[in-house]
């Protein structure tokens, strides 16, 4: 087990190392600078002040420099907020879209593999079908669609819950039911398909022979077998949305990283763009990890340090 | 150990699958019954309609299926009748069932322990420590080693044989009444096989229960069976004792599948086979579904299905060979064989009965 | 027993041996692979009916170049944003009145359209017409679909299939390669490519194939993994058959299944990413329109002019709903295990 | 059969097989076996799940890369064959039929694609008629009418289905067939079907076959001689009568006394044979030996003498 | 100030004002400060010499008075003896202190070319000469004398922005590289103090400075503000009241036009589309340019497609920004032609311009921005343009800064771009389109024009007459040879709570001033 982690470990900082590099290169392919209002500078001033932020230097000096700094834990300075470290952006950013997408994957998942579940049970009944439905709507409705829906309708309309706006837990609802919507549905028809397989197994079959109900059965044997590929999406949706959605967080006025990363990657702020998808990578493989363990501990047939390969 | 109590019976049993292509009928009239503590072995190739009868038994028949008239009395109650709240309370405690591939039919993700205890858990109301307790003794009892330590071990830690004993535990742990079992070593190979049919045998002992014991192999059930019922296309076809079906076989469908199996001494240059393939259950044949197959067929079997005929008390087939009317038809060499090997026996039993009444009498003397 | 029954005499005569039946016979239809696939899913109603909504827009989609209303780039402005307007219906919401600072006023009036002008979905900020714009936009979102999928495939499947073919090392550094084009943000990813290949409805539909294939590829290494172990394909391999052959006849066929299904996943998710792309701002180019740039542009003024959003959404949720349903109706169509 | 006459076409020399190499889980699937396979004879490989049965088969038609050892086919070195030509010449001449009627056939394809595969490959067929007569043929040889060509795999019953895969093996006329447990997953009333075909094709096509069986009662009666397969180990190669009448080793014997016969009173009063493997630790070094004329154990030097008793018990004539 | 006492009666309780920001801010360094959104907020938490307020009128901020020499060159400033808001007070050495750091070259300021009259700055900028060269001297305290290397009529604007602020030396190296770096690590001399920013977050408070010098003036206890990026957001919010003011789009406009919470404010900003003229077709083709210029309709651009109230322009300076008595500049120079809709002309206009350049049909593309006006207008150009017998319009809508690059670099055929004016002069539009200036992106070149505006900026500088003149006719210059094509006016349509009262709004650069604002009952 120690042995298998410093090797994923190891294989990790490789990954992300390359994925350094790659960004960092075609990042210098983007147009843009740090200037704000590059409109009002003229070539020269803007020149004096490129040099000031190094921008002038041969890009490979300034991939150096940057590696470099990277491993004294400094990302750069945002060029969005020009008195930031990026470091600082992100840590004092990330905190909501961390909340969000954790409460959005509680609320997404939950229900999800119930859903799923129920479906599969009542597989070619109504109930089969209304949760179909329910569940391709939620990936068919775009989540900026739904967020305004929930703005105009619960917020303005019925004025249940705030608007906009970062505040309480009251805050955090809508935009998180907005979140909700894709993992939600991920999860049930996942849950459905491999619950409908599960179901036609032989163990399911020597379960029921047991004389265990028709609950106790989903419960104690076929929801964990299901789980496998709902746990093999979870990960990277996980950190796709924990890493902030542009969309939602533009709605709902949140004061999280996914929006300032759409705007980096539109204004070439290449601290940040490098910054975000360090921690991305990071997550993602850490995630893929936590996934490889969880398949261990869901199915104790996938032995971890088998897994590797 | 065998009484004439009867605790199962199947009268008349038909159900039918609704698919696409139409009805197949699956299970077209069959009865049998099962006497406490004896083993019943139903054989009959793929297809035959073995693992449907057990499953209307348990109560498990699959959604697209339809019973189209029999009832099963177990007790006294029709389990084709019974709520699902009563199946439940049925399966696992009164008739329990062991399944073919031992390699798919223990949940992956659970500990054998816990798997084993469930129906104990589930039935008994026994708590979780306890039940743990006794599914350690049901390991003991069906020859896992080492039990203890492999308690909480997950299935795919086990071998084949291991696995099926499991299986056989978690069937056993609340003595039920009936044990079901369906093609219990087909995936396994020849050694694991012999030890697990030793295990049902000495286990049935213990602990008495009647078993339905469902087999292709004719090899295995001339070890396990005390009747043995043979099914073909959906009916039973002949039914006796064990020894009645292997020496002295009336069916040609049971001729066929006795002198297809080489014995280590066979030696022939080729084997006695049955041609052809079963019959379509969409469309069963008029008269009888093993006519196409059958190289003593009679006109009559076009038309008609045949009825049971009595051969002995315990003993009836369905074929037109037995009507009085029939022609006499020689039956393969090993057949005939058999059927001598039956006349010697018989003979035995008999002058084994007669001393034994001379004994008596001589002793009242 | 039941030999009461009187027979006729020649009952028992041996049968004849050439009228025996012939037992090899096969009573289910004949039906090819296809058929039997069609047969399944003709069962599943639901399927059916999501098939032929998406026919519907298909056509309608790719033959709005012929017959749409109005021409989708014509601009109008001076009856921009006009409600939706029929003919002799006076119903609210499809007689061309909306509400205006509080009370409803008919645009068409306010507009000086005559009476002859008739928008059936309405108009947009420039008084092109919605619903030529809709069917157009339909067209685009399909086109980026069906290219990006067709990309998925091509990249998706062939690097799955080498990498669980070939095994070893080789599979070990393809999937490090997966593993590291998925941690890098897909929204990296796809604006570098966007402005490598400047900005257009190939390059985002390239962008997005590009980002997507890897799952694709993951699922099909899984399967080929397994599938190459399959007595079949040994079997194909005993007798000399080349991999590219094995491939080909053997592994993609056993392979469709995923395949589908992975791609009705795709499709959704490429038209949704270039919808998030339009929400960016690096969508499709104007004047141009996907149903992602319209529902963008119909979100901003949801409250005023909730057509504009309404209809372009109902038109992307009927399609991804028509796929999603579809794709689970092929799904158990190619499956001859599923029970019926 | 006088076996010195016999040609060998089948020369198995210390071949070993192991997976994983070096990794922790490492599996000696087969270690150090030798045999040789005479023309027209049939030889019968038993032995428990996990033996190493199909990898030796597997080995031998190169769908493995052997750990070492050496298989000579025709006296042609196949191991790192790289002559394309003379690959697939071999690929011609042996042939597999496989365990799994079901997991064998691609469930995506015709039957006339399926059995007209070799004939593809190889460019046997002049057109398509004559492919499609072939393929009748093969279908005609195998019990089965020609209207099943245009049918999938899934339309067919098992037994139906191993023929199906015996045609397709036919289809490049094979000279050596290695047929991987092909009746296991069959009733026992289809499995005489399948056995009667291979040896009527046997006769008809002068084949050479390498059977693999779990079931001994049925590769007695097919095969010439027979080998034992133990943990990757042959531990007993003789005639079939030879081992069947005579096992020599402790294996043998316990494997023999678990096979269930149809007889109940037989049945009744049988009694199994324990076998503790304990016996085959790799502390000496082990080899078939001629104990009987055309009758080997595995065994080390020192336990010669033990066989040669019992092989006297039995009133065999000791070598 | 206006009647204050007498509406007090009528002043709310909770005098919070809820206003919105549509994107984050940046910085609270005035010496970086480039942005809008930070330029309002330091423009009511710190005060320079002068404050700009209402219509642009200069109001007395730190400076009491102020002199300027007979050549223009010497600026002297008298202080009012006033206090940061941590109780130091505020000295001519601040000013000083602030103006070198915004100049020398470490700091990087973005808006430091501000001070190119002042003297030295070049020098000081590229770091060829200290800081203290700066033509900006400590006379006492309370004294601050500003020496310009030219006159320069409107450097009293000009002292009025960001990044003129004084500076507390003492805090600002306390601080360091952290210094503004959230709302608790600065200091403030404004009518208001920032509270609640903790440097990246959406919301923040400017809190009623009791240290302000003329604290009793502010009504406000609170402006509150928060970021709302989504159109529709703000628009719900302001209608379930969370906040007080909405700057409408078009279709909101619509709805609202008519309503007493809607206050229309010109900004001095315009939209104008440039031809490349480095070479190609537009390059001495006054055809093709007046061509251009009369097949769009920009009344039908101002009025159907943005209808967010912005306004057909008279030409390229925006009204409002400069008058000379009650006369606007825009109207004095305004020519016809320059932004005249005529389809029929333009056609014949466009025949000879192909005739010219001896093609007959063209592609051509359009560079604009991916905002939703960026978007519309392109379109809208389009299919104007389009209607030019042989001509085809394509467009690439782009971030603002690919949009900002590839002008510069010249990678277009036409490009909408947009200016907002520094401070209240024509000049800040006029200086743009000189021969050589780097914002002259179409390269449009004209002797007489830039004869005027050198002769503005110099010869004329001290003479308010003669320079006015200079820059009108360099104006009708660039209308006449139609050196760009002017598209409209921006404004502000800005919806905002009848209870909110005295919040100034001026044009150019900060745009509003809270420090009278109040809200009534
Ligand atoms: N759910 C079902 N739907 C349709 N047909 C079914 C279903 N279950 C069983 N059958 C059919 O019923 C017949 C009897 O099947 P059954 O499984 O009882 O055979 P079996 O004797 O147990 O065979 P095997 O030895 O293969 O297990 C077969 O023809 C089978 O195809
Ligand atoms: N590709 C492989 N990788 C690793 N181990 C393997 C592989 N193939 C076979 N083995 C192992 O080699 C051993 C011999 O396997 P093999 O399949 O040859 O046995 P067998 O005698 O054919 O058994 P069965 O009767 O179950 O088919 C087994 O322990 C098996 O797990
Ligand atoms: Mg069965
Ligand atoms: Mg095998």
């Amino acid at each position: 087990m120690a042995k298998y982690l410093l090797k994923r470990i190891f294989y990790l900082l490789l990954t992300l190392f390359i994925v350094i590099t790659v960004t960092f290169f075609l990042m210098k392919l983007l147009p843009g600078t740090p200037l704000q209002n590059q409109q009002k500078l003229s070539p020269a001033q803007q020149h004096l002040i490129l040099k000031q932020y190094g921008l002038t230097k041969p890009v490979w000096q300034q991939y150096l420099i940057y590696v470099g700094g990277v491993f004294q834990g400094n990302f750069g300075t945002s060029f969005q907020f020009s008195d930031q470290p990026v470091s600082y952006l992100i840590s004092s950013r990330i905190g909501p879209s961390l909340l969000l997408g954790i409460q959005a994957m509680i609320l997404g998942v939950i229900p999800g593999i119930l859903v799923g579940a129920l479906g599969a049970i009542k597989k070619n009944t109504w109930v089969d079908t209304t949760t179909t439905i329910v569940s391709i709507l939620g990936i068919s409705i775009p989540s900026f669609v739904l967020a305004v829906l929930l703005q105009y309708f619960v917020g303005l309309k019925l004025h249940l819950l705030p608007i906009a706006d970062w505040g309480g837990f009251a805050y955090t609802v809508l935009p998180t039911i907005a979140l909700a919507a894709s993992p939600f549905a991920d999860t049930a028809r996942f849950t459905r398909t491999e619950m409908v397989d599960v179901l036609n197994s032989d163990y399911i079959e020597l379960a029921t022979a047991k004389g265990l109900s028709k609950w106790g059965v989903i419960y104690h044997h076929a929801l964990r077998n299901s789980l496998i590929p709902v746990v093999t999406i979870i990960g990277p949706l996980a950190v796709n949305i924990m890493t902030g959605s542009m969309v939602i967080e533009n709605i709902f006025s949140i004061p999280g990283i996914g929006e300032q990363f759409v705007k980096s990657i539109l204004t070439n702020d290449y601290p940040t763009i490098m910054a975000v998808t360090i921690v991305y990578s990071v997550m993602l493989m850490v995630v893929l990890l936590i996934t490889d363990i969880v398949y261990g501990i869901i199915d104790p047939r996938i032995r971890i340090s088998g897994k590797s390969n | 150990m065998q009484s004439n109590e009867t605790i199962l019976a199947v009268n008349h049993l038909k159900i039918n699958f609704n698919t696409y292509a139409g009805k197949v009928k699956a299970i077209r009239d069959v009865s049998f019954d099962l006497k406490k503590g004896e083993t019943l072995a139903i054989v009959g190739e793929s297809g035959s309609g073995k693992t449907v009868t057990t499953r209307s038994i348990m109560g498990m028949l699959a959604n697209n299926a339809v019973v189209d008239g029999g009832n099963i009395q177990f007790h006294d109650k029709d389990v084709l009748k019974m709520s699902e709240r009563e199946l439940e309370n049925l399966r696992g405690a009164q008739i329990a069932q062991i399944f073919q591939d031992p390699m798919t039919s223990l949940d992956p993700t659970m500990r054998i322990g816990r798997q084993i205890a469930e129906p104990l858990m589930i039935h008994k109301g026994v708590k979780k420590e306890k039940a743990m307790a006794q599914a350690l003794e049901m390991m003991k009892l069906v020859g896992i080693t080492d039990a203890e330590n492999r308690i909480n071990d997950y299935p795919h830690q086990f071998s084949g044989g291991m696995r099926q004993r499991i299986v056989i535990a978690i069937a056993l742990i609340n003595y039920p009444e009936i044990l079901i079992a369906d093609e219990p070593t087909t995936a396994l190979d020849v050694t694991i096989q012999a030890q697990i049919l030793n295990l049902m045998r000495e286990l049935q002992d213990k602990i008495s229960t009647s078993i339905i014991f469902i087999t292709h192999d004719l090899g295995v059930v001339a070890g396990m069976a005390d009747r043995v019922a043979v099914m073909y296309a959906g009916k039973i076809v002949e039914y006796g004792t064990v020894d009645e079906i292997f020496y002295n076989p009336k069916h040609p469908y049971t001729w066929g599948l006795l002198s297809s199996m080489p014995t280590l001494d066979t030696n022939s240059a080729e084997l006695a086979s049955i041609p052809g393939t079963p019959p379509d259950l969409l469309d069963p044949p008029k008269g009888d579904a093993f006519a196409p197959r059958n190289p003593y067929a009679l006109k009559i079997d076009t038309e008609q299905e045949p009825p049971f005929f009595k051969v002995s008390d315990t003993h009836y087939a369905a074929t037109w060979l037995l009507h009085p009317d029939a022609p006499k038809v020689t039956p393969p060499d090993q057949i005939i064989k058999r059927q001598e090997k039956f006349a010697e026996m018989q003979k035995a039993a008999l002058a084994k009965a007669q001393h034994h009444q001379i004994e008596e009498e001589e002793e009242q003397q | 027993m039941a030999d009461e029954v009187k027979l006729p005499a020649d009952s028992f005569e041996p049968l004849d041996k050439s009228k025996h039946l012939d037992s090899e016979k096969i009573a289910a239809p004949n039906l090819t692979f296809m058929q039997d696939a069609w047969r399944r899913l003709k069962k599943n109603k639901s399927a059916i009916v999501a098939m032929i909504i998406l026919i519907i827009f298909f056509v309608l989609a790719f033959g709005s170049a012929f017959f749409s209303p109005h021409n989708p780039n014509a601009v109008n402005p001076q009856f921009a944003n006009l409600p939706p307007k029929w003919p002799g219906i006076n119903i609210n919401g499809i007689n061309g009145t909306l509400v205006q600072a509080g009370s409803r006023v008919n645009a068409y009036q306010a507009a000086g359209a005559g009476a002859g002008v008739h928008y059936w979905l309405g108009t947009d900020y420039l008084g092109r017409d919605m619903l030529s714009r809709i069917l157009f936009g339909t067209r685009i979102s399909l086109t980026v679909a069906i290219v990006a999928t067709a990309v998925d495939l091509l990249i998706g499947v062939t690097f799955g299939l080498f990498s669980g073919w070939k095994g070893g090392w080789v599979d070990n550094f393809m999937q490090r390669v997966i593993e590291i084009i998925m941690s890098i943000p897909t929204l990296v990813v796809v604006v570098l490519l966007i402005l490598i290949l400047k900005p257009g409805m190939m390059s985002i539909t390239l962008a997005i194939a590009f980002s997507s294939w890897t799952t694709m590829a993951r699922l099909i290494r899984a399967q080929t993994l397994e599938l190459k172990e399959q007595e079949y394909v040994l079997a194909a391999k005993t007798l000399g058959e080349s991999s590219i052959k094995v491939a080909f006849k053997h592994l993609l066929p056993n392979l469709s299944s995923i395949i589908i299904i992975q791609t009705m996943f795709t499709i959704p998710s490429a038209i949704f990413f270039e919808a998030f792309l339009s929400f960016v701002g690096i969508g499709i180019s104007a004047p141009q329109a996907s149903l992602g740039t319209l529902l963008n542009d119909g979100q901003k003024n949801f409250q005023f002019l909730p057509y504009q959003m309404w209809y372009p959404a109902i038109v992307l949720s009927l399609i991804m709903i028509a796929f999603n349903i579809f794709a689970d109706g092929l799904r158990d169509a190619f499956d001859p295990q599923t029970k019926e | 059969m006088e076996l010195d006459n016999a040609k060998k076409v089948l020369e198995v020399k210390h071949l070993k097989q192991y997976f994983n190499v070096g990794k922790r889980d490492e599996v000696k699937a087969v270690d150090d076996i030798s045999f040789d396979i005479y023309e027209g004879e049939t030889f019968g490989l038993v032995g428990e799940s996990g033996s190493g049965k199909t990898t030796t088969g597997r080995a031998i038609i190169h769908l493995y890369t052997p750990t070492s050892g050496s298989i000579k086919f025709n006296n042609q070195e196949i191991i790192g064959l790289k002559d394309h030509q003379k690959m697939q010449q071999f690929r011609r001449d042996m042939q597999m039929i496989f365990q799994d009627p079901y997991a064998s056939l691609n469930p995506r394809m015709k039957v006339k694609d399926i059995v007209a595969e070799g004939i593809d490959i190889n460019h046997l067929a002049k057109d398509d008629a004559d492919r499609s007569k072939q393929v009748a043929d093969l279908l005609a040889t195998v019990g089965l009418n020609r209207d099943h060509a245009s049918r999938y795999p899934h339309e067919f019953s098992g037994g139906q289905r191993q023929r199906i895969g015996i045609a397709r093996a036919l289809a490049v006329q094979p000279k050596f067939i290695i047929a991987d447990e092909p009746i296991s997953a069959l009733d026992v009333s289809i499995q005489a079907q399948v056995v009667n075909l291979l040896k009527q094709l046997q006769r008809e096509r002068k084949l050479t076959f390498l059977f693999i069986a779990h079931d001994l009662s049925m590769v007695k009666y097919i095969s010439d001689r027979i080998g034992v397969l133990h943990y990757g180990r042959m531990l007993e190669v003789g005639t079939s009568d030879e081992v069947y009448n005579h096992p020599l080793h402790d294996y043998t014997r316990s494997l023999l006394s678990a096979v269930p016969v149809p007889d109940p009173e037989y049945e009744r009063t049988r009694t199994q044979i324990k076998y503790d493997p304990k016996y085959e630790d790799g502390s000496k070094k082990r080899e078939l030996v001629e104990i009987v004329p055309h009758h080997f154990v595995q065994c080390s030097q020192d336990e010669i003498p033990m066989y040669q008793e019992r092989a006297k018990e039995m009133g065999l004539s000791v070598k | 100030a206006c009647g204050s006492k007498s509406s007090n009666k009528s002043l709310a309780t909770d005098q919070t004002l809820n206003w919105v920001e549509t994107s984050n801010l940046p910085t609270m360094d005035p010496s970086k400060s480039t942005d809008i959104v930070s330029a309002t907020a330091l423009n009511n938490v710190d005060e320079g010499l002068l404050r700009i307020g209402q219509g642009s009128k200069l109001r007395p901020g730190v400076a009491k008075n102020y002199k300027v020499s007979k050549d223009g060159k010497t600026w002297t400033f008298n202080l009012r003896h006033s206090k940061w808001s941590n109780g130091d007070p505020v000295t001519a050495k601040d000013f000083v202190y602030g103006w070198q750091r915004t100049v020398k070259p470490k700091t990087a300021s973005q808006y430091a070319y501000l001070y190119d009259h002042v003297k030295n700055f070049s020098a000081v900028n590229k770091g060829k000469m200290a800081p203290s060269k700066l033509g900006i001297k400590a006379d006492g305290d309370y004294k601050v004398v500003v020496t310009l290397s030219r006159p320069q009529s409107y450097f009293k604007y000009i002292v009025g922005a960001p990044a003129f602020f004084p500076q507390n030396q003492k805090v600002v190296e306390k601080y360091g590289s952290k210094f503004a770096a959230n709302s608790k690590q600065a200091v403030y001399n404004g009518p208001f103090t920032m509270t609640g920013w903790n440097g990246t977050n959406n919301t923040w408070t400017l809190a009623k400075n009791k240290n302000y010098w003329d604290a009793k003036a502010t009504k406000l206890k609170a402006v509150k503000f928060q970021v709302i990026k989504d159109q529709g957001t703000w628009l719900s919010q302001y209608q379930s009241g969370k906040v007080d003011e909405l700057i409408t789009d078009g279709t909101q406009y619509k709805q609202f036009k008519n309503s007493k919470q809607m206050h229309v404010r010109n900004s001095a900003s315009t939209f104008y589309l440039e031809m490349n003229q480095r070479k190609g077709f537009f390059k001495n083709n006054l055809n093709a340019r007046k061509a251009v210029n009369m097949a769009i309709n920009n009344g039908q651009l101002t009025k159907d497609i943005l209808a967010d109230g912005s306004q057909t322009p008279k030409g390229l300076v925006p009204t409002n920004l400069a008058k000379k008595g009650n006369k606007d500049f825009a109207d004095a120079a305004y020519v016809k032609s320059g932004t005249e809709y005529n389809l029929a002309q333009a056609k014949t206009y466009w025949k000879k311009a192909l005739k010219q350049s001896g093609k007959s049909s063209m592609t051509l593309n359009l560079l604009s921005d991916d905002t939703p006006a960026g978007k519309k207008t392109a379109e809208f150009l389009q299919s104007q343009l389009n209607k030019l017998p042989g001509l085809k319009v394509t467009t690439s809508n782009v971030p603002f800064n690919v949009r900002l690059s590839r002008s510069t670099k010249g990678q277009f055929d036409m490009v909408v771009s947009g200016w907002i004016a520094d401070f209240p002069d024509a000049i800040s539009f006029s200086s743009l389109f000189t021969s050589n200036n780097a914002y002259n992106r179409g390269q449009w070149k004209n002797s007489s024009y830039d004869t005027d505006v050198k002769n503005a900026e110099g010869k004329d500088a001290n003479n308010t007459n003669a320079r006015w003149n200079d820059l009108v006719n360099a104006e009708k210059t660039i209308m006449q040879q139609q050196g760009v094509v002017p598209l409209y006016q921006q404004t502000q349509s800005q919806m905002l709570k009848s209870k909110v009262h005295g919040v100034q709004y001026f044009p150019t650069g900060a745009q509003w001033d809270f420090s009278h604002a109040y809200l009534s009952k």
